[in-house]
C-alpha cells in the first residue's frame, strides 16, 4: 500500500471582508479555499495547478501551518498537526519544508549563504556552530554551488543560484515533505530547467515527497507524478499527470491546457475567452446510475477512472 | 485622424533622413550601445545591437533577463534616464526621426504617436490617482487637438475594441479597482489611442495568468493586424514568440545571437544558444523526465566574458570563441547568425 | 517725516530727531512693565498689575528723586503720644476724574479690600505697616472692622499700629485709593476697563490695548494736587521694557528712552555719546543659607564663603556697568547706609581658607557638592544673576576648593524651595518698597523670608523700628546688621543698577541725575512722569 | 562555473559605496568626525578649562590671535568654551538619540511584527505623543524635574523615539512579509528569534537613520529649552545656553552669539546631511537611482 | 469610509482624554502653587483661604472632573494671571495675532518650500538643488530666535527699514512672518524634494513619458499630484503646530499672541490657562490628524473607493 506523506482533509479558509461604506457595511465572506482534500503519497511529486486567486498558495501555506485553516485537518505522516501549538509543532516542522517563488525575498539579505543554509540546524539546535557551517557548505555543493559561496550574500547571486540556496536550506533538515510554491516561475528558461532537474534529482535521492504548486502546466508536465487542478478554492480535477494532459475532463482544465502557448509557430491557434458561465455550463455531468451513487445538483468530485477525479454534477 | 501641427511637421522634416531608406521602414537601429554608469564603473547592457522593423511587421526579441532586450526598447524611445544611461548608435531612426537628436516636444511627439509601448506590470503602469479614462484621454489630447468629449468617446471605443465588457465603467475606474488582465487591456487601448506606427510590447504577459496571457497575446496580434502597426514583442518566453511574431531576434549578453523568421528558428535553430534554449523548454513531451539544461549562468553585464558571450556555456565552443567576438552575418535570406561555428 | 527717518541710517537718527519740529502736543513714548497684568489697580494686585496705576492714582505720600518724602494726597500727618496712632489729613479739593470727591473712605476701602481678598499685599501691610490686627484679618481670624484703620471724617485717616512705626509716612507711599463709588457698581472690574477707570492722580487712561497692555495716558483735568502732569500724553508700551526691543525702538524714534543690556552699552556709547544714564534701583542681591542643615549650620563655613567673595573684581569685570559692590544689606545712598558696616565686607582668601579648615573642610576636602538656586527673571536681576553666580562658583572653587552647581527656576519654585527647606543655598534679590532701613531689616525679622531666628536681632530691629529718633534708630539698625554679620547669616554681594539711553528731547528733573548720580526714570514712576518735558 | 566577482561584500558594503559617492554626505561625515574628535580631545586643543575666568581683565575681548573666538563676559576664553561646548551638545544629541532608539526599536519591532492589538496600542501611544505640543510638555516636564541636562535628554528622547519607532515599524512590517520570514516560521523559529535574527538586522538602515536624525532634533531642542530657561545650568558650556546668553550681546560683542550659533548650525547641518546621505545609501527603495 | 472616520474619531477622542488626565496630573505634581509668594512668603492661612476659594483644596480627581465638566460646557475657567477675563476671552484676544502670524508664516513658508523642493528634485544634484537644500537646511539648523534676532539687527537696527517689534502696523508683520516662515519652508523643501524623487522613480512615470506627455504635464499634473499625498499628511499638523503661536518668534518680536502665555501659564502655575492651552492645542492636533485622515482618504482613490488590493 502506498504510504501517505501529507494529507489534507476537507481543508478550508474563509476571510471576512468589509465591503462598501456606511455604518453597517456588508460583510462579504471570501472562501479562499473550500473543502480541499489531497493526498501526497510518499516519494511522489504532486502538482497543484491553478491561476492566481485559485487558492493554491493558500492551501500550501495551510499545509505548512503558516496560515491557520478555518476548517479541516492536516496530517503529516499520519499525525494530525492541525491544532498543535508552537512547541508541539516544532518536531513536525523538521519534517516539512518550503521553497518559495521569489528567491530574492526568500533569503535574508543581511546573512551570508552559509548562515542562511545553516539556519535550520541552528533553530533546531543540531550540532555545534562549526558542524552546522560545515554541513551547510556541503549542502551548497550538493545543490550545485561551490563551498566558497558560503561567505557570499544573496544579492551577489543570480536568481537560479538563489533558488538553489533556498532549496539547500529547505532540505538540510532532511524533511519528508517539501512544499514548493512556484519555485521556477520567476526564473529564466535556461535556469528553470536547471532547477527542475535539481528538484528531480534530490527528490529521487532523498525519497522526498513534493507538493509542487504552479501555474505553469509545462513545468508540471515535466516534473509531477499527478496533478490537482484548482479553481476558485476548489479542486476541479485530479489525476495522474499524463491523464490530465491526454484526457482532460473538466472544461476549466481544458481551457488551461489550451492556453499554453504553442511551442511551434505552426500550432498557433485562435483562442477565446472562457467565462465563468461557460465553465459552469461545461461542468461534466455523469449519470448516477452509471456511477452507482445517489444523484446531486451540486458539483462534487466524481471518480471517472481509477485515479482520475473530476468535479461533476451527478444527474439521475 | 487629424494632421500634426505644422510646426512639428517642419521639425520632423528638418531632421536627418537619408533617401536610401525604404518608405516602409519604421525603425532602423544600427550598432546601438547602451551603458550605465554604476558605482563609478560602466555596465554595458547592450553592445552593438542592430535591428530594423518595417511597417506591418512583427518582430520578437527573445532573451533572458539581463540580455539587454528591454533596454533596447527603452533606448529606442529614449526612456532611459541619461545619465546614468549612455546611448550611442551609428543610426537610430524611428519613423523618419533621428531619435538620438530629438529633443523636448519632438521627442514627446515621437512617443505615443510614432511608437507606443506597453509594459510588463500593468498594476504599476498607471498613475494611481487618476481614472483610466482620464489617462487615455490625456494621451489622445497630448497628440491631437480634439475636444474632451470626442477624446472620451474615442477612449470608450478603444476600450470596447480591446474586448473590455463594460467600457463605460472601466473608463471611470481607478487602476486599483481593476484586475491585471483588465489593466493590460486598458494599457493596450491607451497605446492604440494615437494610432502608433509601431508598438513595443515589453514582456506584456509575464505578470498575468496563463489563460489571460493567451487572450492578451491574441488581442495584441489582432490589433497589430487591424491597425497595420509594426510590433516589437520583447519576451523571455519562447511560447509567446511562437504565438505572436513573424521574425525573431535572439539576444544574449547584450548582443544579437541570431535572427530568423520564426518558423525557421524553431525548425532549424542555427546558434548553439538557440538550440540549447529550445531544448530546455519543459513540457514538450509527456512524462516525468530530466530536462536538457544549459549549464552555468548568464554573463554578468558588469564583467562580461571576452569573445562570444555564450562561449562559457556553449557545448560546441572552440578556442576562438573565447577570444574573438563573432559578428552577425547572413547565412540565408533573412537569417543572420553570430557564431564562428555556424555555417 | 517718520518714514524719512527710518530710511536714513541709524547714525543720523539721533541728530535728525533733535532737529525735528515741535509737536503741538507733547507725547512721551515710554516702556512699561507687565504685558500680562489685568487690573490697573495697585491695591488689588501688586505683581501682576497692568500699566502704571501709580501714575493715575494718588498715594498718600511719595518719594522724589533724592528719596525725600513728599506729601501728596496727605497734606500733613502726625503721630500720637504713644506712637501707635497716625493721623493723616487729606488735601482738600481732591476729586476723582468723574467729579466725585476723593475721600478718606476711598483709602480705607482700598485697605480693607486688600486685607480680605488680596494676597500680594497681605505681607506688606502686616510686615511694613504693622497695622493692628492686619494679620488676623488676612488669615480670616478677625473681622475686617477690627483693622487698625479708620476715617473719622472725609479728610482724615487714622492708622493704628501694633507697635510704634516712626517711618509709617514712608510706608504709606504705596497706599492708593480705590473709588468706592465705582467699585460698588462694578466691583473689581472697575480697574480693568477704560470706561470705569476713574483717576485720582495727575494722569488718566485714555485708551488701553488689552492684547499687549499698551496704554495711552493723558492729563487728568480734574487733578489739583501736587506734581501735576508735565506732558500731554504718555504712551506706555510694555514690550519696550526689554532692552533687546527697547533699543531698536529707541533708534527708530519710537521710544524716548530704553534700558540697555550689557552688550548694548558699548554700542550705545558710540552711537549716542553722553546719553546713557544710570538709574537707581535700591536693591540688594545676597546669598542666603539654610541655617538649620549641614554644612551651612556651621558658622565657619558661612564665614569662609563670606570672605571668599571679591565684590570689587566682580563689579569691575563681570558686572561692569550692571552693579556696584554690595557690602551691606543697604545700598549706598539709602537711609541708614553705614560705612562702618561695609568696611567689614572684605575679600580675604587666606581668612576664608582658614575658616574652611576650621569648619573641618581643609581645602574644601569632604565638603559636599552644593547647589545654589536662583530665580529665572528678567530685568536688572536677570541681567546679573547668571554671570554673578558663575563668577562666585569659580571663585569659591579656586579659593575654597568647593564645588557649587547652579540651578535656575521660576520664582514660584524658588520660593517653594526656600520656604520648605528644599535646598540650603539661595541667591535672593530684594528691592525696596519704601525708603526706610526697616524695609530691608524686616526681611530677617522673626523668621521673615528666611526662617532666620535670632532673638538679639529681633530685639534690636523691633527697638529700632519703634524708636522715634532717627539717630538712635540708625545705631540700632547698625547693631542689628552687626548681628547678621557676626552670624554670617547672609552674604550681600551686589547692588544692581540699570542703564538706559535717554533721548535728548526728553528733559527735566526726571531725566537728570540726583546727588548720588542716579536718574530716577521709570523706577519712580509718579515722580518721573510728572517731572519731564519733551521738546 | 560562474564569472561572479571573487570579492564578497555584504549589503552594508554597497551602502557604503553609495554613501561614498555622495560628496555632501562625505564632507559632512568628515566635519562630524572632526567635531567628535574636538569633543574628545577638548583639553588638548584649549588653553583653559571651560569655566576658568582667567581673563577677567580682558572680559568681552573681541576675537584676536590671542583669543581666537574672543573672551566672554566672565573672562573665559570663548574658544575653549566652544570646544568644550561640543562635548555637552554632542553628548545631549547622542544620548537623546540613543534613548530614542532604545525606546523606539522594541516598540516599533513589536508593533510591526505582531500587528493587531500590539500595533494598535503602540500606535495610540504614538498618537498620544504626536498630539501633545512637545515644547509645552517639555516645559511642564522641566518644571516637574527641575530642568538641567537630564531633563533635556529625557524630553528629547521622549519625543524622539516616535520617529524611530515609526521607521522601524514600517521596515519590520515590510520585512515581515518577506518570504524568508515565512521560511524561518516554517522552520519553527520563535517570534523572538525572528525579531532578533531577521527583523532587527534588516531594520538596521532605519535604525541608523533614525538615530542620526534624532541627534540634531535633540540639539535644537536644547537650544530652544535654553531660551526658555530650562537649559543646562551654567557654567557648563552648551551651545544652546551660550547662544541664549550671547543674544544679549549681539549689538556689540557679536562673537558671543555668532560662534555658538555657527557651531550649532554647522554641527546640525553636518549631521543632517550625513543622515540624509546615510538614508539614501541605506534605503533600498531609492537604490539604482 | 464613514466607518473609518468614526473609528479614527473614537481613537482620537481616547487620546484626547488620556492627554487631559496626564497633563492634569503633571500640572498639579509640579511643586509650588499659584499663591506662593513672589518676594515674600505668604502665610499658610492666607494661602489656604485663597486655594479653597478656587476649589484647589479638593482631591485631584474631583478637580479634574469639575474642570472637564466645565470644558464640556465651554467653560475653561478664569486665568489666575488675568482674572478680569475668562480663559475663553483671553484666547479670543490673544489668539488672532498668533493665528495670522502662524497661518501666513506656514502658507508663505510652505509655498516657497514646495517651489524650492520641486526645483531641487527636478534638477537633482545641480546648483539649484544645492542652493535650495542649503536654504532649507539653514531654516532647520539655526534656532528661530537667532534668525529673529538677525532679522531685527539687520532690518530694524542697522537698516532701520522695518519696526523691530509689535503687531499694530502692517509693516510690523513682515519680519516676524519672515522668521516664522523659515521652519515650514525648510521642512517643506526637504519633504517635497524627497516626495517628488519618490514619485519620479515610480514605473508609471516612464509610462507617462512613453505616452508622449510633455514633461511639464508629467511633473505638474501627475508627479505633483502623487507627491502631494504624503505632503498632505504633514501640512495640517504643522499648521496647528505654528498657528498656536511660536513662543520664540512672538517673544522676540513682542507679538501679543498666545506664545507668551505658554510660558507664563506654566511658571505662574496658572492651572486653568495651562490646561486650556494644552487641551486646545491637543484638540486641534487631534482634529488636524482626523481631518488629515479624511483629506488623505479623499485624495487617495484607494481608500475612497476601496476595491481590490
Amino acid at each position: 500500500m502506498m504510504q501517505t506523506a501529507l494529507e489534507l482533509r476537507n481543508l478550508s479558509k474563509t476571510y471576512h471582508i468589509r465591503a462598501g461604506g456606511g455604518l453597517f457595511p456588508a460583510v462579504n465572506t471570501l472562501h479562499a479555499v473550500r473543502g480541499v482534500s489531497l493526498i501526497l503519497p510518499r516519494n511522489k511529486i504532486l502538482g497543484l495547478v491553478g491561476e492566481s486567486g485559485s487558492g493554491k498558495s493558500t492551501t500550501g501555506l495551510m499545509a505548512l501551518r503558516l496560515l491557520e485553516p478555518t476548517g479541516g485537518q492536516i496530517l503529516v505522516g499520519g499525525a494530525d498537526i492541525t491544532g498543535l501549538d508552537h512547541k508541539a509543532l516544532k518536531p513536525f516542522r523538521r519534517k516539512m519544508q518550503v521553497v518559495f517563488q521569489d528567491s530574492y525575498s526568500a533569503l535574508d539579505p543581511m546573512m551570508t549563504l552559509a548562515q542562511i543554509v545553516a539556519e535550520p540546524l541552528h533553530i533546531h539546535g543540531l550540532g555545534s556552530a562549526r558542524e552546522q557551517t560545515d554541513q551547510a557548505l556541503d549542502w551548497l555543493v550538493r545543490v550545485g554551488l561551490d563551498r566558497s559561496y558560503g561567505s557570499r550574500y544573496p544579492h551577489e547571486l543570480s536568481g537560479g543560484q538563489r533558488q538553489r540556496v533556498a532549496i539547500a536550506r529547505a532540505l538540510i533538515l532532511r524533511p519528508d515533505v517539501l512544499v514548493a510554491d512556484e519555485p521556477t516561475s520567476a526564473l529564466d528558461v535556461s535556469v528553470k530547467a536547471q532547477i527542475i532537474n535539481l528538484l528531480q534529482d534530490l527528490q529521487a535521492e532523498m525519497g522526498l515527497s513534493i507538493l509542487f504548486i504552479s501555474h505553469d502546466l509545462s513545468v508540471v508536465r515535466s516534473l509531477t507524478d499527478s496533478v490537482a487542478v484548482m479553481l476558485a478554492g476548489r479542486i476541479v480535477e485530479q489525476a495522474p499527470t499524463e491523464a490530465i494532459f491526454a484526457d482532460p475532463q473538466h472544461i476549466y482544465t481544458r481551457s488551461l491546457l489550451d492556453a499554453i502557448p504553442a511551442l511551434n509557430p505552426k500550432d498557433r491557434q485562435r483562442r477565446s475567452f472562457i467565462s465563468p458561465a461557460q465553465i459552469e455550463a461545461g461542468t461534466p455531468r455523469y449519470s448516477a446510475a452509471a456511477l452507482g451513487i445517489p444523484p446531486s445538483d451540486v458539483p462534487g468530485l466524481v471518480q471517472v477512472s481509477p485515479d482520475h477525479l473530476v468535479e461533476a454534477v451527478v444527474t439521475p | 485622424m487629424t494632421l500634426p501641427r505644422p510646426r512639428r511637421v517642419a521639425l520632423g522634416a528638418g531632421t536627418s533622413q537619408t533617401p536610401e531608406i525604404p518608405l516602409m521602414r519604421l525603425l532602423d537601429i544600427q550598432n546601438l550601445t547602451v551603458s550605465f554608469s554604476q558605482h563609478g564603473g560602466l555596465v554595458q547592457a547592450v553592445r552593438g545591437m542592430t535591428l530594423h522593423i518595417d511597417q506591418g511587421e512583427s518582430l520578437g526579441i527573445i532573451g533572458e533577463s539581463g540580455s539587454g532586450k528591454s533596454v533596447t526598447c527603452m533606448a529606442a524611445l529614449r526612456l532611459l534616464r541619461e545619465p546614468p544611461a549612455r546611448i550611442t548608435a551609428d543610426r537610430m531612426v524611428l519613423a523618419d526621426v533621428d531619435v538620438l537628436k530629438a529633443r523636448g516636444a519632438e521627442l514627446a511627439q515621437l512617443r505615443g504617436k510614432a511608437a507606443a509601448m506597453i509594459f510588463q506590470d500593468p498594476m504599476t503602469a498607471f498613475d494611481p490617482s487618476f481614472t483610466i479614462g482620464h489617462q487615455i484621454v490625456e494621451t489622445i489630447l497630448a497628440h491631437r487637438s480634439a475636444r474632451k468629449a470626442e477624446a472620451r468617446s474615442e477612449a470608450l471605443g478603444l476600450l470596447a475594441r480591446v474586448e473590455i465588457k463594460n467600457p463605460a465603467a472601466v473608463l471611470d475606474s481607478y487602476p486599483h479597482q481593476l484586475s491585471g488582465g483588465m489593466l493590460q487591456r486598458a494599457m493596450i487601448a491607451m497605446a492604440l489611442s494615437c494610432r502608433p506606427k509601431i508598438l513595443f510590447a515589453d514582456e506584456p504577459t509575464t505578470a498575468l495568468d496563463v489563460t489571460v496571457q493567451a487572450q492578451i497575446l491574441q488581442l495584441i496580434k489582432d490589433v497589430q493586424i487591424e491597425f497595420g502597426m509594426g510590433l516589437v514583442m520583447v519576451t523571455h518566453d519562447l511560447g509567446v514568440i511562437a504565438e505572436t511574431v513573424d521574425r525573431v531576434l535572439v539576444m544574449y549578453g547584450g548582443r544579437v545571437m541570431e535572427q530568423a523568421p520564426v518558423q525557421d528558428l524553431f525548425d532549424t535553430p542555427a546558434h548553439p544558444y538557440t538550440v540549447a534554449l529550445l531544448a530546455s523548454i519543459p513540457g514538450r513531451t509527456g512524462g516525468r523526465r530530466r530536462l536538457t539544461e544549459i549549464p552555468g549562468a548568464s554573463p554578468n553585464p558588469a564583467n562580461p566574458p571576452t569573445g562570444c558571450p555564450f562561449h562559457p556555456r556553449c557545448p560546441v565552443a572552440v578556442a576562438r570563441c573565447s577570444q574573438d567576438t563573432p559578428v552577425l552575418r547572413s547565412t540565408a535570406p533573412g537569417r543572420d547568425v553570430a557564431c564562428w561555428r555556424a555555417e | 517725516m517718520r518714514r524719512l527717518l527710518k530710511i536714513v541710517g541709524a547714525l543720523a537718527t539721533a541728530t535728525l530727531l533733535s532737529t525735528a519740529p515741535l509737536r503741538a502736543d507733547t507725547t512721551v513714548y515710554s516702556a512699561g512693565d507687565s504685558t500680562s497684568g489685568t487690573y490697573m489697580d495697585y491695591m488689588k494686585t501688586v505683581y501682576a498689575r497692568a500699566g502704571s496705576p501709580e501714575v493715575i492714582q494718588i498715594p498718600l505720600t511719595s518719594f522724589d528723586k533724592n528719596f525725600d518724602l513728599n506729601a501728596l494726597a496727605a497734606e500733613s500727618w502726625s503721630q500720637s503720644e504713644d506712637g501707635l496712632t497716625w493721623t493723616f489729613k487729606l488735601r482738600k479739593g481732591l476729586v476723582w476724574s468723574d467729579g466725585v470727591p476723593l475721600t478718606a473712605g476711598d483709602y480705607i476701602f482700598a485697605m480693607q479690600r486688600a486685607a480680605t481678598t488680596g494676597y500680594d499685599f497681605a505681607w506688606y501691610w502686616g510686615y511694613a505697616g504693622g497695622i493692628k490686627n492686619w494679620d488676623d484679618v488676612t488669615k480670616g481670624k478677625a473681622d475686617v472692622s477690627t483693622l487698625g484703620i479708620a476715617a473719622p471724617d472725609d479728610n482724615t485717616i487714622t492708622v493704628t499700629t501694633s507697635a510704634p512705626k516712626p517711618y509709617l509716612p514712608g510706608v504709606v507711599s504705596l497706599w492708593y485709593p480705590v473709588p468706592k463709588h465705582v467699585w460698588d457698581k462694578v466691583g473689581d472690574e472697575w480697574a480693568a476697563n477704560v470706561d470705569t477707570l476713574v483717576a485720582s492722580g495727575p494722569y488718566m487712561v485714555k485708551s488701553w490695548e488689552k492684547s499687549n497692555n499698551s496704554m495711552t495716558l493723558v492729563k487728568n483735568p480734574t487733578y489739583t494736587g501736587p506734581w501735576p502732569a508735565s506732558v500731554d500724553t504718555i504712551v506706555i508700551d510694555p514690550s519696550l521694557g526689554a532692552p533687546e526691543v527697547g533699543l531698536p525702538a529707541f533708534m527708530a524714534g519710537e521710544a524716548d528712552f530704553s534700558y540697555l543690556n550689557a552688550g548694548q552699552i558699548p554700542f550705545v556709547e558710540k552711537q549716542f555719546p553722553g546719553q546713557i544714564t544710570k538709574n537707581a534701583v535700591f536693591a540688594t542681591s545676597y546669598i542666603s543659607f539654610d541655617l538649620k542643615s549641614a554644612p551651612f549650620d556651621n558658622i565657619n563655613v558661612r564665614k569662609a564663603l563670606q570672605y571668599a567673595v571679591n565684590r570689587d573684581e566682580l563689579t569691575s569685570t563681570v558686572l561692569k556697568d550692571l552693579a556696584i559692590p554690595g557690602k551691606s544689606l543697604l545700598p549706598p545712598g539709602y537711609p541708614g547706609y553705614n560705612e562702618h558696616v561695609t568696611s567689614q565686607a572684605v575679600y580675604d582668601p587666606e581668612k576664608a581658607k582658614k575658616f574652611m579648615a576650621d569648619a573641618g573642610y581643609p581645602d574644601g576636602k569632604g565638603f559636599p557638592t552644593i547647589e545654589i538656586w536662583y530665580r529665572d527673571q528678567g530685568g536688572y536681576n536677570g541681567a546679573i544673576t547668571a554671570p554673578m553666580l558663575q563668577y562666585l562658583q569659580q571663585q569659591w572653587k579656586d579659593t575654597l576648593g568647593i564645588t557649587m552647581n547652579l540651578k535656575v527656576m521660576p520664582t514660584k519654585d524658588w520660593m517653594d524651595g526656600l520656604l520648605n527647606h528644599k535646598n540650603n543655598l539661595f541667591l535672593a534679590p530684594y528691592e525696596y518698597d519704601y525708603i526706610d532701613p526697616s524695609n530691608f531689616y524686616g526681611i530677617f525679622y522673626n523668621g521673615g523670608r528666611h526662617d532666620y531666628h535670632n532673638p538679639k536681632y529681633d530685639e534690636l530691629v523691633a527697638k529700632a523700628d519703634a524708636n522715634p529718633t532717627w539717630d538712635e534708630r540708625e545705631k540700632l539698625y547698625e547693631q542689628a546688621e552687626q548681628v547678621l554679620i557676626d552670624d554670617a547669616a547672609i552674604i550681600p554681594v551686589v547692588h544692581p543698577i540699570t542703564n538706559a539711553v535717554v533721548s535728548k528731547d526728553l528733559t527735566g528733573e526726571g531725566t537728570t541725575p540726583n546727588k548720588l548720580g542716579f536718574t530716577p526714570l521709570r523706577q519712580l514712576a509718579l515722580y518721573f512722569y510728572t517731572h519731564i518735558s519733551k521738546k | 562555473m560562474t564569472q561572479a566577482t571573487p570579492r564578497q561584500h555584504g549589503p552594508l558594503y554597497f551602502a557604503w559605496r553609495r554613501f561614498a559617492a555622495n560628496k555632501a554626505a562625505v564632507v559632512s561625515g568628515l566635519v562630524l568626525m572632526i567635531l567628535v574628535l574636538m569633543a574628545i580631545f577638548a583639553p588638548l586643543l584649549t588653553k583653559t578649562n571651560y569655566d576658568e575666568q582667567k581673563f577677567l581683565t580682558d572680559a568681552y575681548a573681541m576675537p584676536s590671535s590671542t583669543y581666537w573666538f574672543g573672551v566672554d563676559d566672565l573672562g573665559r576664553d570663548f574658544f575653549s568654551r566652544i570646544v568644550y561646548g561640543s562635548r555637552i551638545s554632542l553628548t545631549i544629541g547622542f544620548s537623546s538619540a540613543l534613548f530614542s532608539v532604545l525606546i523606539g526599536i522594541p516598540l516599533g519591532a513589536a508593533a510591526g511584527y505582531y500587528g493587531g492589538a500590539v500595533d494598535w496600542a503602540v500606535m495610540r501611544l504614538i498618537e498620544l505623543f504626536s498630539v501633545v505640543p512637545s515644547l509645552l510638555a517639555a516645559m511642564l516636564l522641566g518644571a516637574l524635574t527641575g530642568g538641567g541636562f537630564f531633563t533635556i535628554v529625557l524630553v528629547a528622547a521622549l519625543f524622539g523615539w516616535v520617529q524611530v519607532c515609526l521607521l522601524v515599524r514600517a521596515q519590520v512590517k515590510a520585512v515581515r512579509e518577506k518570504e524568508f520570514i515565512r521560511a524561518a516560521q516554517a522552520l519553527g523559529a520563535s517570534p523572538g528569534y525572528i525579531i532578533w535574527r531577521h527583523l532587527i538586522p534588516n531594520s538596521v538602515s532605519p535604525i541608523i537613520v533614525g538615530f542620526v536624525l534624532a541627534i540634531p532634533l535633540a540639539m535644537m531642542l536644547e537650544a530652544s529649552l535654553s531660551f526658555l530657561g530650562i537649559g543646562v545650568p551654567p557654567p557648563l558650556p552648551s551651545w544652546g545656553q551660550m547662544i541664549n546668553v550671547g543674544m544679549n550681546f549681539m549689538y556689540f560683542y557679536w562673537h558671543l552669539a555668532v560662534f555658538p550659533t555657527a557651531a550649532l548650525a554647522i554641527t546640525v547641518l553636518a549631521i543632517t546631511l550625513f543622515g540624509d546621505g546615510l538614508r539614501d545609501a541605506l534605503d533600498p527603495t531609492l537604490k539604482g537611482r | 469610509m464613514i466607518r473609518y472616520i468614526l473609528k479614527r474619531a473614537v481613537s482620537i477622542l481616547l487620546t484626547f482624554v488620556t492627554v487631559s488626565v496626564i497633563v492634569f496630573l503633571m500640572m498639579h505634581a509640579v511643586p509650588g502653587g499659584p499663591f506662593d509668594g513672589n518676594d515674600m512668603p505668604v502665610s499658610k492661612e492666607v494661602r489656604d483661604k485663597l486655594m479653597a476659594s478656587l476649589g484647589l483644596d479638593k482631591p485631584l480627581y474631583v478637580q479634574y472632573f469639575k474642570y472637564m465638566w466645565g470644558v464640556f460646557h465651554f467653560d475653561f475657567g478664569v486665568p489666575f494671571q488675568s482674572p478680569g477675563e475668562t480663559v475663553l476671552q483671553l484666547l479670543a484676544r490673544a489668539w488672532p495675532p498668533s493665528l495670522i502670524l502662524g497661518g501666513l508664516g506656514v502658507v508663505i513658508g510652505a509655498t516657497i518650500g514646495i517651489l524650492l523642493g520641486i526645483a531641487a528634485a527636478l534638477r537633482r544634484n545641480s546648483w539649484i538643488d544645492y542652493i535650495a537644500s542649503t536654504l532649507a537646511t539653514l531654516g532647520l539648523t539655526i534656532p528661530v530666535f537667532v534668525i529673529s534676532m538677525m532679522l531685527i539687527l539687520m532690518f530694524a537696527v542697522f537698516l532701520g527699514w522695518l519696526p523691530a517689534k509689535g503687531w499694530d502696523k502692517p509693516n510690523s508683520w513682515y519680519l516676524p512672518i519672515a522668521a516664522y516662515a523659515m521652519i515650514p519652508m525648510a521642512t517643506y523643501a526637504r519633504y517635497t524634494r524627497s516626495a517628488m524623487l519618490d514619485v519620479l522613480n515610480k514605473p508609471f512615470v516612464t509610462v507617462l513619458r512613453a505616452k508622449g506627455l510633455s514633461e511639464r504635464r508629467i511633473i505638474f499634473q501627475h508627479v505633483l499630484r502623487n507627491a502631494a499625498l504624503p505632503m498632505v499628511a504633514v501640512f495640517l499638523p504643522m499648521f496647528i503646530g505654528t498657528a498656536t503661536g511660536s513662543i520664540f518668534v512672538e517673544a522676540m518680536f513682542r507679538v501679543p499672541g498666545l506664545g507668551a502665555y505658554f510660558v507664563s501659564s506654566i511658571t505662574l502655575r496658572d492651572y486653568p490657562l495651562e490646561m486650556a492651552l494644552i487641551l486646545m492645542i491637543t484638540m486641534m492636533f487631534c482634529l488636524a490628524y482626523l481631518l488629515t485622515d479624511i483629506v488623505y482618504a479623499l485624495l487617495n482613490p484607494r481608500i475612497r473607493f476601496g476595491g481590490k488590493s
